[in-house]
């Protein structure tokens, strides 16, 4: 199967946590240097990682390759970047993204800088993952760092939105050599069910056979010529959604998944908004320093003189989150939102 | 239990005279551990019906702890909590009725709805918001004891955390630089056994949070938490010393969570049998046959209807409460806001 | 003297170490809530903080109210959000900026939002210090991290370019209620002698007289009609030599030292950009995901048919800092580059 | 000091055949410590004359610790090291000349000059570049270990640190991570009893970093760093029994650095009596004394002028290296490169 290549309807159909299961398994066969390091991640009796999505795992490689930590975010960063200068290919958990605040010296001081200090003579190939995103948990459990990382040069950052892409990436960024920080959202896993994402269909086609998905390569999700939408996770799906609505009213979005923020598939978008002359970005990681402040400043660089209308942003808040659903919907980025910022853009 | 027969402390903040509990008192003591009970059993049901939001991180087991150690703090004493606090409340005094609505998320709860679950608090009774991040309250706490020293007023503060926490950098970081300085802080370790799916075996090759203390020139001290009068009694003692002057103390209150991790734990990883061992140790049936010694069956079955009535008036409370509304999201992350606020 | 008003010509000049001090010990005698806490800050015999800035202190305040604490970043950071919750007004210290890396959890996730979780009831009025800049000391030394913060909802972010705003940025701060951090270059502090700076003067103007400086508001350094040039620390002042050199061509460069970051004063730097029509951004944090993108963001969205030119911006490149100086004044922002991104934009 | 006559180790990583330590292998040991210290020393005179850029923090008074500990490493055996790190790559093997040149950023340097005074290092000897974050190796070096076991080697990994990095998260989190998986890492804690300009005893009860080990359940052993033999000796026995899967160890060095923290530094935050009381139990000097007993002095004199005669050649190495190119500084951040590089 060519790489990249989009996947087809029909056929299996996994979610993501299944299709994560599924590359570190096919990883960790391929190459016993692929290992886990986190909190509960195999316990026997234990809830195979924050998700699931390792449930099953230790019966096949055992405790020696799926370890267990105590609640030590700084050892486990760590101790994934000790083992990836020795040339093991470690994959941390860090259960929830906020928690990467207690490991931030390990990976923008370490991990991100080993490589350089050396003089390229180390690396650092680790991926580490971590869940984002609001589901009703309140201030502490539901932000979505990314901003952050892609501002780590050294770093490469990847958001995966389905279970094709999420499987393709995942093996890619196990074999890059460079540390990975893999993003993906709490409502997209599918493994709680379909009434978390709203009744989303959380499945998407995975071949049984063996595939990559490059790292720093965007995909189109829906073709247009009126505006190009750029989203990751949920507010992709929102912004799918609000795409549908809007060509009731004759506009046609591109909508456009970059799966990785750092390094940015340029090429892709600013083909894009060439065409079309508008763009609107969503992400629910929070407004102000947000990536799309960055993409919207490459747009404004690079492709200003095709710009039609100004850049719109739709972004969470600039607040911390609120844990009563009424309030947290308001922070993130809504359909509704979303619509009225493409629409703003399109004239409407 | 001594038959004293001076006033009961109706509230928390009540301050430690003796060592000695008695019988109306210990009613008291067990009609918070009671009330705490019952409001995470009442709290789960509500919950599977879908009245409650996010997630619930319960404390059933482990009563004895929050309301032993806050039995000995004055209302003006601190106290810092954890992703699981809602018996750390109940027992420093956060009003049912407001911590019920918080949790329900209505603008009635003791945080406008906007902390939740994780992160119930109430300044005007002691109780910074709880902090979530395993370990956060660890060094947050040190700050208040140095507010206190600067401010020379006399007050403590106590560090709730679990044994898992006790890995955690902050740990180490909060407790010595507390020694160091001698700050009025109990650092209340609360070992359930387990951090989340993992039992401490796994993650410490030393039993004992306690034992950790000597790595910092501080006291350690291993406490039955399952027993109310044994942790007052040594939570009184550590708070009379911090009050002192005779800097931290590390408590390890040995205890056990009946219910699992989160709501939706199975707990497959543990044993039935296990846990039967520790709910022979109930710390509510152990205190209430203690006080069936001295005290009649009615006053107690009283007690039990008192708390009930009292859930179920905080439970109707927040139903009845109010949402917050929408536009209450953007307001409060700054004190003096300079920007243009968003908009909805 | 009102505040904002910019500092006259003559008078007593101090540098920005001693403006400092001067800043700490009014606000140490004015309110009694204020203290100072970090490592080697007021040692018998000491530093004084890792560049001087607080000689001197401890005589007058003693070490009551100047607490040197153990090598524990957590500790200190942790220590001041938990006393400013209590009414304090602590000033934490960090040393270099490059270890707020092993504080992010206190600053992120408690000092940000314990405002939020308590419904407005509690604040945090605490100012965190912390140098930044590139100094021959390679990447774990020298980083310029304010573009993390500002993606903070919560925090205030403050970066100070000379005396006689850095002492009345400090004393606002000091007094704001909520949490400010606030950067200050290394190479801008005076302590040093001016040779490290390649011989700017690094005094300014302070007067005797007690005066605040409010956070929030840009200054304009330099008037001119061609272009718009947002600058801080010392890209501000390269950008200011570029500005003089270009005048030669006839470019006039509006300079403008935005001083905080967070929340940015858009109206100045909107005006400036709708009178001149084009804007160049500065900063010595490296490109992808800096503050510049933001503000670009922002004018791209709110200015976009001011725009005569691109928005360029010149950064430090998306690399760690290496130590030889050849490299290091490759990778940040110089004159030359900054003078070039100036002509582009202009059409040059 | 035995008369064995088997042929000194001419390099680190000779195997600790036995603890004792012959003649030629002592003059070996003096020879590497006063190669480290007139390194310290004639870099400081360069520095002043302008020669190399940056900042140093010297390792004059320690250099028993780096050369006790890495003369029982293997070569494959790897160390992590501090914003000090000069000491310990001389004593581990970094080349003399690529030191000296990364010191001066020339483009010879082993880190091609992208690393610098503080972060000297070589994959090929079994150096992490140093870690001038406080504590940063402390938990790095925990996936050395883990790597090492995880491929089934027997290599062993040295952390040197600070007494005033014992007081960071990091100290706790690696070495009771460490310690929970038997990880084979010596843990080599150099208590020169300053961090910066603050006394140990400001920041810790404890005044034994040692003691902070039963905390984790790891042994703990105090060792006089002043005395080469005795370093190598103690270092010895952690790095065989590590090396034999009995799990983490934490030696604490008692030592002193002769010179200020970093350059500049004029050191009022001490006296001179314990400077001079320190100076008293200079390593070399005691070394020197020693093998004087059974060495001629003329070739003791000899190792003296060759040790000179290496740093005029690493010198000399250094000022004619050619520097970087400008266009250097932006490869080596990413191995796999996707996006376009920026131009300078
Ligand atoms: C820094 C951080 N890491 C991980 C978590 C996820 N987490 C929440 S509770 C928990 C277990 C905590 O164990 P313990 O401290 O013993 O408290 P208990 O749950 O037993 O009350 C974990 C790992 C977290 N909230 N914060
Ligand atoms: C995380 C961090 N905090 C602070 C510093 C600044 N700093 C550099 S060395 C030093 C003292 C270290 O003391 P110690 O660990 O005893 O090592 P020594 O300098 O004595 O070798 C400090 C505070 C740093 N580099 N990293
Ligand atoms: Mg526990
Ligand atoms: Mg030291």
């Amino acid at each position: 199967m060519t790489p990249g290549t989009p996947p087809a309807k029909g056929g299996r159909r996994l979610n993501i946590a299944e299709a994560l299961r599924e590359a570190i398994a096919e990883e960790m066969r391929h190459d016993e240097k692929v290992f886990l390091i986190g909190e509960d991640v195999g316990v026997p009796g234990g809830f195979g990682g924050a998700f699931g999505v390792y449930l099953g795992l230790t019966e096949e490689f055992g405790h020696e390759r799926i370890i267990d930590t105590p609640i030590s975010e700084k050892a486990i960063a760590g101790a994934a970047v000790g083992a990836a200068l020795m040339g093991m290919r470690p994959i941390p958990d860090l259960q929830y993204s906020d928690f990467l605040f207690e490991c931030m010296d390990e990976l923008v001081n370490q991990a991100a800088k080993m490589r350089y200090m050396s003089n390229g003579r180390l690396s650092v190939p680790m991926v580490l993952r971590c869940p984002v995103g609001t589901a009703n948990r309140g201030a502490q459990h539901g932000q979505c760092p990314e901003s952050y990382f892609v501002h780590v040069p050294g770093l490469k950052v990847v958001c995966v939105s389905d279970a094709y892409h999420a499987k393709g990436l995942l093996k890619s960024a196990v074999r890059d050599d460079d540390p990975v920080i893999f993003f993906e959202h709490k409502l997209l896993y599918g493994s709680k069910g379909r009434e978390q994402a709203g009744g989303m269909d959380l499945t998407a086609y995975v071949p049984e056979e063996e595939y990559l998905f490059p790292i720093g390569r965007a995909v189109v999700k829906r073709e247009g010529t009126s505006v190009t939408v750029v989203a990751t996770h949920m507010s992709l799906y929102r912004s799918l959604a609000a795409a549908e609505e809007l060509a009731r009213d004759g506009i046609e979005c591109e909508v456009i998944d970059p799966l990785t923020l750092l390094p940015l598939d340029e090429e892709t978008i600013f083909a894009s908004v060439r065409k079309t002359g508008r763009l609107v970005i969503a992400h629910e990681d929070t407004l102000t320093g947000g990536w799309g402040g960055e993409l919207a400043a490459r747009v404004a660089e690079e492709c200003l003189f095709s710009l039609e209308a100004p850049i719109r942003r739709v972004a969470s808040h600039d607040v911390p989150l609120p844990v009563a659903p009424v309030m947290e919907q308001t922070v993130v980025p809504s359909v509704a939102r979303i619509k009225a910022a493409i629409q703003s853009c399109c004239g409407g | 239990m001594s038959s004293d027969t001076r006033v009961p402390s109706a509230e928390p903040g009540s301050e430690p005279g003796t060592t000695e509990v008695d019988a109306y008192h210990g009613l008291e003591l067990y009609r918070r551990m009671l009330l705490i009970r019952r409001f995470e059993e009442r709290v789960y049901l509500v919950y599977l019906q879908g009245e409650i939001p996010g997630t619930l991180h319960q404390y059933q087991g482990q009563e004895a702890v929050a309301v032993g150690v806050c039995d000995v703090l004055r209302r003006t004493d601190w106290i810092t909590s954890t992703h699981r606090p809602h018996g750390h409340a109940l027992a420093k005094g956060v009003d049912l009725r407001a911590a019920m609505a918080e949790l329900y998320g209505k603008a009635t709860g003791c945080c406008g709805g906007k902390g939740g679950s994780m992160h119930l608090g109430d300044p005007s009774v002691g109780m910074l918001p709880a902090i979530a991040i395993v370990g956060g309250g660890n060094t947050v706490v040190t700050g208040l004891g140095l507010a206190f020293r600067l401010m020379h007023t006399d007050q403590v503060a106590v560090c709730f955390f679990g044994e898992g926490a006790s890995n955690e950098g902050a740990f180490h970081e909060g407790l010595n630089f507390a020694a160091v300085q001698h700050l009025p802080i109990v650092f209340a370790c609360e070992n359930n056994l387990y951090g989340a799916s993992t039992p401490f075996h796994l993650t410490s090759l030393v039993p004992d949070v306690a034992a950790r203390a000597a790595a910092y020139g501080v006291r350690g001290e291993i406490v039955d938490g399952m027993d109310v009068l044994a942790v007052r009694e040594a939570a009184g003692r550590a708070v009379a010393d911090a009050r002192a002057g005779a800097g931290p103390i590390l408590l390890e209150l040995k205890t056990y969570r009946f219910a699992g991790h989160s709501r939706g734990d199975v707990r497959g990883y543990r044993s039935r049998e296990e846990e039967a061992l520790w709910k022979g140790r109930d710390p509510i049936v152990r205190i209430r046959e203690r006080l069936a010694l001295t005290l009649a069956e009615d006053v107690l079955d009283a007690t039990d209807a008192g708390v009930e009535a009292a859930l179920d008036d905080a439970i109707e409370f927040a139903r009845q409460s109010p949402l917050p509304r929408a536009e209450d999201a953007l307001t409060d992350a700054y004190a003096t806001v300079i920007s243009r606020e968003p908009t909805p």
